[in-house]
């Protein structure tokens, strides 16, 4: 894809979006992996609305959980008053892009992590507990390393969704240029105005060819583990 | 170090309630299918907290229901071979091994055994850098037995660790199970339903039946019991003998003394002076009142009768002592009626020596008689 | 036939299009052919779209002339039919009840107004409100000084959200959506006409029902623009 | 809930989101197993195409589906106009609501099932073919009941998702009363309309509710289903 | 109906090129682990596609790989049971039964046994009603019998049936695959590397070895060659004896009239006249030239050497004629020539009644003499 072929505008949506959704992973991965483990594992009163809570995001308008995201992370919100007082204020800025896309994407990591947390043979951690591993060391040495796939596939398909998100995001964040305007916002602003279809249409591409590219890579990559772990 | 177990515990319909004691050494857990051993184990290893009772190692208390101590699995100090190798898939046959001993490390505690050691004594050394899913059943075994010994463990259960294996791989396994015995310190809890393998391995057997203890003891004195007969299934019983070669013969027999006399048996390892275990089938042995001649069995021993024991089939079991051994003859009523065997009767007790088998004969220190180098 | 007749309405208009309707299902005298009007409310450009793509629409109320230009260019208006139904004005408004009422001219110091916070449009390049916005700051050479701060929301009324909720202390909407909010947000000042195209909602028939004819007259009649009015419209 | 709860408008639009919901799944749910099953079972040249391509809803923003659906299946659209002719049109109806609802849950769908798909033991479908089953009838007797949790789960997920979906229906077949107004376009019309949260949130709890009411109802059926499957 | 196997095979490093006859009756296919035996029945089964041969049953060809006929597995008319018992998790063990006798109904064929039958012949009345997942290992498997049986097979094949189980679960089905072999007409390929299943169950032996069939033929012929003693192992060498039930003796015995003479063993379960098969293994015989007094043993039988073959190690195996019944002996080469033993000389083999285990004692046909009944 020669530079020019997009402007720079447009390239720097692109590279915002790549950084909303990567850090909209990353920094969502460790909690998806948590919730994901307690579900799978943990018998807890309220387990059934962690589980539902997770779900929400998909069940909801996009619109509407942007709405609420406002009402809470925005600076009026409670969370977003804290943590503005701490200096991490999220409201019309990159970063609540990013918790905007990561909340869309969450119940979609959950459900693929918590799949394989599922398939994890027990007896292999009762194993390592009688070779003098504590339940952490357990968890990080047998249990992670054997739902590598699963949270492989579970980071991918969040982020391929992340790149996708638009509705939470524009609601919560706004559309501010090299700021918030991710892809999805620019490829809307686009279908706004009459005859732009063809400026849309090379964005959508762009934005199809990455999160294709992640999820074939995803599926390469936790085929390989499972090769891995599977032996051979 | 002694292990000393007493666990009441319910699941199901199913009750435990056994109490026995381990001293070092190889105690072998008895029971058929279904008796509670692997829940003994369980307990023992932490895995499960039965309802009441109280286990400990030594000095060291694991668990005390009514003092409420409890010792997490991972702080027991314990190796634990399971049924099924449970190696992990994703680590190589070498990280496996050390997994356990960088824990150990951690806690400030040295494998008795090296790496290097353990990986010759199993003949793992070219399995090094295969996964576990390349390995055989066997040779997975064998891997989690190094495994569990390279985490510095201060006892070590074993629940049924050649069960999933065709008899093939179990004889390939066992000498390193004898070895195991005979070379480190770490006392056992072997679980088992096989008595050839209790006979090569025990020193101390625990019979359960129904989650409870019906009979604990050495091993020697247990299997040559004929009163144990119904118990371990009258196709199994057979009592062990443990002597010393004495020398190998040129057509490939191994002549052994025991206490009641020389014995000859197909050829053995080990040098001349080693111990060594012969385990007889009590269904393999003839008596005879007058010495019989121009028999193709070799082995001809006077032997005084103890015991007869009337089972419920055609069958009696005779103990028959060697000089001091306790043997253990399987014959027919009729038999045992013609020869009018009774306590006290002298008779010759005929063994084939091709009838003991490579499965029988086990290296290494008897039940009975610790090794000294051991 | 009773079939409905169907309009296709630009979202912002909804409040005053459902009291309307809500008069038209009411005084069923004031027409005598009159069947239910049930209206569609999205973006001018989705509803445009769905036109073009043959949508069972009866009228069409877009939020700027260019879409009903696109429509009319595939001639699918019903020929004379169309008209400025509306206009709107532009305004500065503030989340702060008591700010202080200014006046929209090149001296206002609109970036000192906003510091480090931020000013709510829709979008600049896409959306009606946001277009005629930045036309205004534009010309009245404001545009650069604020351009980095603009927050833009996908449509007006979320400008107007931002605002009211006291995210952005400043924003730029339509006199009618400052007042529908009410008291949640303060009027500030409103742009001058001639600082930005002018702001007009065309309406149309696209099919020939007399039923859709009685409907549309209705839209032009005394008591809808009554209405319109009401909600903050300029009538022409 | 009280009837009067809701206006009769409101209701319409919770009738007419559940019939579009409920139809999305059932029409889809036949094209889902077989694609789930393809994508797990069979290795054939495109594979990874189709996979790319059941993922495009989850990956696009939802306009831009809506978008596509309106050009392709729109009167003008190529395919539109042939359904019209079979006087099967969805454009503007309620049908093609339920379009836009199937495309858009069918990634969630297709990977729940095809998980299922992966897990169940092909030795079990030998089992059954040399006992006379032909290939249709080791699926429709062994497969399928097999994969039935995961399916109820797939099915369950797409129902909440369709129960949700949004950008993509009123892009596509607009947001008519009666016709074509789900919840979420009614609640996105509330939101349009300054000071009407308190109406958007009103729908936005039954959105919900029912949502939730599904999900527990299906983690509840696939428990009963695995329990039944593994036996006791 | 006899069943014609001829095929050419590589799978990774190994290649199978076997071709053997199966004709009625049981066809063991012996081997060890590796040796291909399943990849030989899943190519009879059609759950593989070999390179090139041909597999024929009857007149049926069920593949030719030149002709290019393929039948697919569902419309072979074969009964497979697997090693794990593979039964449908979803369905009680009733629809279980029928699953594979309702596409045969469907074809047009009717089971040859009846369900009622199987049921009974099987002993699992009391679990129709219940689930898979709670069945024990042995019960799984003998459901999985019944079902392959009730598809109106053509065939059975059986691939270890019981290598998953243990000793008490095995002695509890063999009887089962006894009736099975004497009640229905079903040719059965069945699959061990037991020796002792092989000898209760065989009428044909066909012993592979990486991928080659290295002998085939009679059951009892094949188990009484000395050899045939290495390719079977040393411990499981021993022939097959049939008789008939003689009489129940009040001791617990039941005397069996051979073609050698009268055997005495521990109580069988027969009616006098019923049809009987014993193992017995080759070292459990002892060999005395003169016939000897005072034994415990009870079976002294007149018999003529036939063979002796020197293995490698101490033993040798002799072959001995007890008036047209074939016996193998496995003695120490010392002993072989103290007593002189030769081709033709004449001796005794004398046996325990009690090395004759339940586990070697079978019911019904021998495996050279078809049951008239069958
Ligand atoms: N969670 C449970 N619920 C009900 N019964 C149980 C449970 N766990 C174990 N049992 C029962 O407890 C008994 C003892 O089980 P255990 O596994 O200790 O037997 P075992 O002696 O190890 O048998 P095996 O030789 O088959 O391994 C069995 O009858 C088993 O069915
Ligand atoms: N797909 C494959 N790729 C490579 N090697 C294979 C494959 N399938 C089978 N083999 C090899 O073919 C040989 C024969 O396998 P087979 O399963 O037929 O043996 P078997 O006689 O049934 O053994 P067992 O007694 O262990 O069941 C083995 O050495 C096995 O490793
Ligand atoms: O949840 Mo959406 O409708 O894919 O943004
Ligand atoms: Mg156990
Ligand atoms: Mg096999």
């Amino acid at each position: 894809m020669p530079p020019n072929w997009l402007t720079p505008e447009e390239w720097t949506a692109v590279a915002l979006s790549l950084k909303v959704s990567f850090w909209a992973v990353v920094a969502s991965l460790p909690l998806g992996v948590f919730t994901a483990y307690a579900l799978a594992r943990w018998r807890f009163p309220g387990r059934q609305i962690l589980n539902g809570l997770v779900h929400l995001p998909l069940i909801l308008p996009p619109v509407v959980t942007g709405y609420l995201l406002l009402l809470s992370f925005g600076r009026q919100g409670w969370a977003g008053g804290l943590l503005d007082a701490l200096g991490l204020g999220v409201a019309f800025r990159w970063t609540g892009a990013a918790l905007a896309a990561a909340i869309m994407a969450f119940p979609l990591m959950v459900r693929a992590i918590r799949l394989s947390f599922e398939a994890v043979d027990p007896r292999l951690e009762e194993a390592a507990a009688t070779l003098g591993a504590s339940r952490l060391w357990v968890f990080l040495t047998v249990t992670l390393p054997l739902v590598a796939p699963g949270v492989i596939a579970g980071a991918v398909l969040a982020f391929a969704k992340a790149m996708g998100e638009f509705g939470a995001t524009i609601t919560f964040v706004s559309s501010i240029p090299g700021e918030t305007q991710t892809l999805p916002s620019a490829i809307y602003a686009f279908l706004q105005v009459p005859g732009a279809e063809g400026s849309a249409a090379r964005l959508v591409i762009v934005s199809v060819v990455v999160a294709l590219s992640a999820l074939f890579a995803s599926e390469w990559l936790a085929q390989r583990a499972a090769r891995r772990v599977s032996g051979a | 170090m002694s292990l000393s177990v007493e666990i009441r515990h319910r699941a199901g319909a199913f009750t435990l309630d056994a109490a026995f004691q381990a001293p070092s050494g190889v105690t072998a857990l008895f029971g058929r299918s279904g008796a509670g051993k692997t829940t003994v184990v369980n307990a023992v290893a932490g895995l499960i907290r039965p309802e009441a009772g109280r286990i400990t190692l030594g000095a060291r208390v694991l668990w005390d229901a009514s003092a409420r101590i409890w010792v997490p699995p991972h702080r027991r100090r314990i190796g634990y071979v399971f049924q099924q190798a449970r190696l992990f898939p994703h680590l190589s046959v070498a990280q496996n091994l050390s997994y356990g001993s960088w824990f150990a490390r951690r806690q400030g505690r040295a494998p008795a055994a090296k790496l290097a050691q353990v990986v010759e004594m199993l003949g793992i050394g070219p399995l090094l850098a295969r996964r576990p899913a390349t390995l055989s059943g066997g040779e997975a075994q064998r891997v989690a037995i190094g495994r569990a010994l390279l985490a510095a463990p201060e006892l070590l259960l074993l629940d049924e660790p050649l069960a999933a294996l065709d008899d093939a791989r179990k004889a390939e396994i066992l000498p390193y199970l004898e070895r195991l015995r005979d070379e480190t310190q770490v006392p056992v809890l072997y679980v088992s339903h096989a008595v050839s393998e209790i006979a090569r391995l025990a020193n101390t057997v625990v019979a359960l039946e129904q989650g409870r203890v019906v009979r604990a003891g050495p091993a020697e004195a247990l299997l040559a019991d004929p009163q144990v007969v119904p118990t371990l299934g009258v196709r199994e019983a057979g009592a062990v003998l443990t002597g010393r070669v004495r020398a190998h013969h040129e057509d490939g027999l191994t002549e052994l003394s025991l206490r009641g006399g020389p014995l000859l048996v197909p050829g053995v390892t080990g040098a001349p002076g080693d111990h060594v275990r012969v385990r007889v089938h009590a269904h393999d042995v003839i008596i005879a009142r007058a010495r019989p001649e121009g028999l193709s069995a070799l082995n001809i021993l006077p032997a005084t009768v103890r015991q007869v024991h009337q089972g419920a089939g055609p069958g009696v079991a005779v103990q028959l002592d060697l000089g001091g051994d306790l043997l253990l003859a399987r014959i027919t009523r009729r038999s045992a009626e013609a020869l009018a065997l009774a306590p006290g009767v002298t008779c010759h007790a005929i063994l084939k020596s091709v009838s003991v088998g490579p499965a029988d004969l086990g290296q290494g220190a008897g039940p009975g008689e610790p090794d000294p180098a051991g | 036939e009773d079939a409905p007749v169907t309009v296709f309405a630009a979202a912002s208009l909804k409040t005053a299009l459902d009291r309307i309707v809500a008069d038209w299902a009411a005084e069923p005298d004031a027409a005598p052919d009159a069947v239910p009007v049930r209206v569609s409310y999205a973006g001018s450009s989705a509803l445009a779209r769905q036109i073009l793509q043959g949508a069972p629409a009866d009228i069409f109320i877009s939020a700027n002339a260019d879409w009903m230009d696109r429509v009319e260019a595939e001639g699918l208006l019903i020929p004379g039919s169309r008209a400025d139904l509306l206009g709107n004005t532009l305004v500065l408004i503030a989340h702060d009840p008591d700010a202080a009422p200014v006046e929209i001219t090149a001296d206002l110091p609109l970036a000192q107004m906003l510091g480090e916070d931020r000013l709510a449009m829709a979008l600049v390049e896409a959306v009606p409100a946001g277009i005629y916005g930045r036309a205004a700051l534009s010309s009245l050479g404001l545009w650069d000084s604020v351009a980095a701060r603009v927050a833009q929301a996908d449509n007006v009324r979320a400008a107007l959200a931002l605002v009211s909720r006291g995210e952005a202390p400043l924003g730029i909407t339509y006199a009618t959506d400052a007042h529908a909010a009410g008291d949640a947000v303060q009027v500030l000042g409103a742009f001058p006409p001639d600082s930005h195209p002018p702001i007009i909602y065309p309406v149309a028939a696209l099919r020939d029902r007399p039923e859709a004819a009685a409907f549309l007259d209705w839209l032009r009649g005394p008591q809808a623009q009554a209405i319109f009015a009401d909600e903050g419209f300029t009538t022409p």
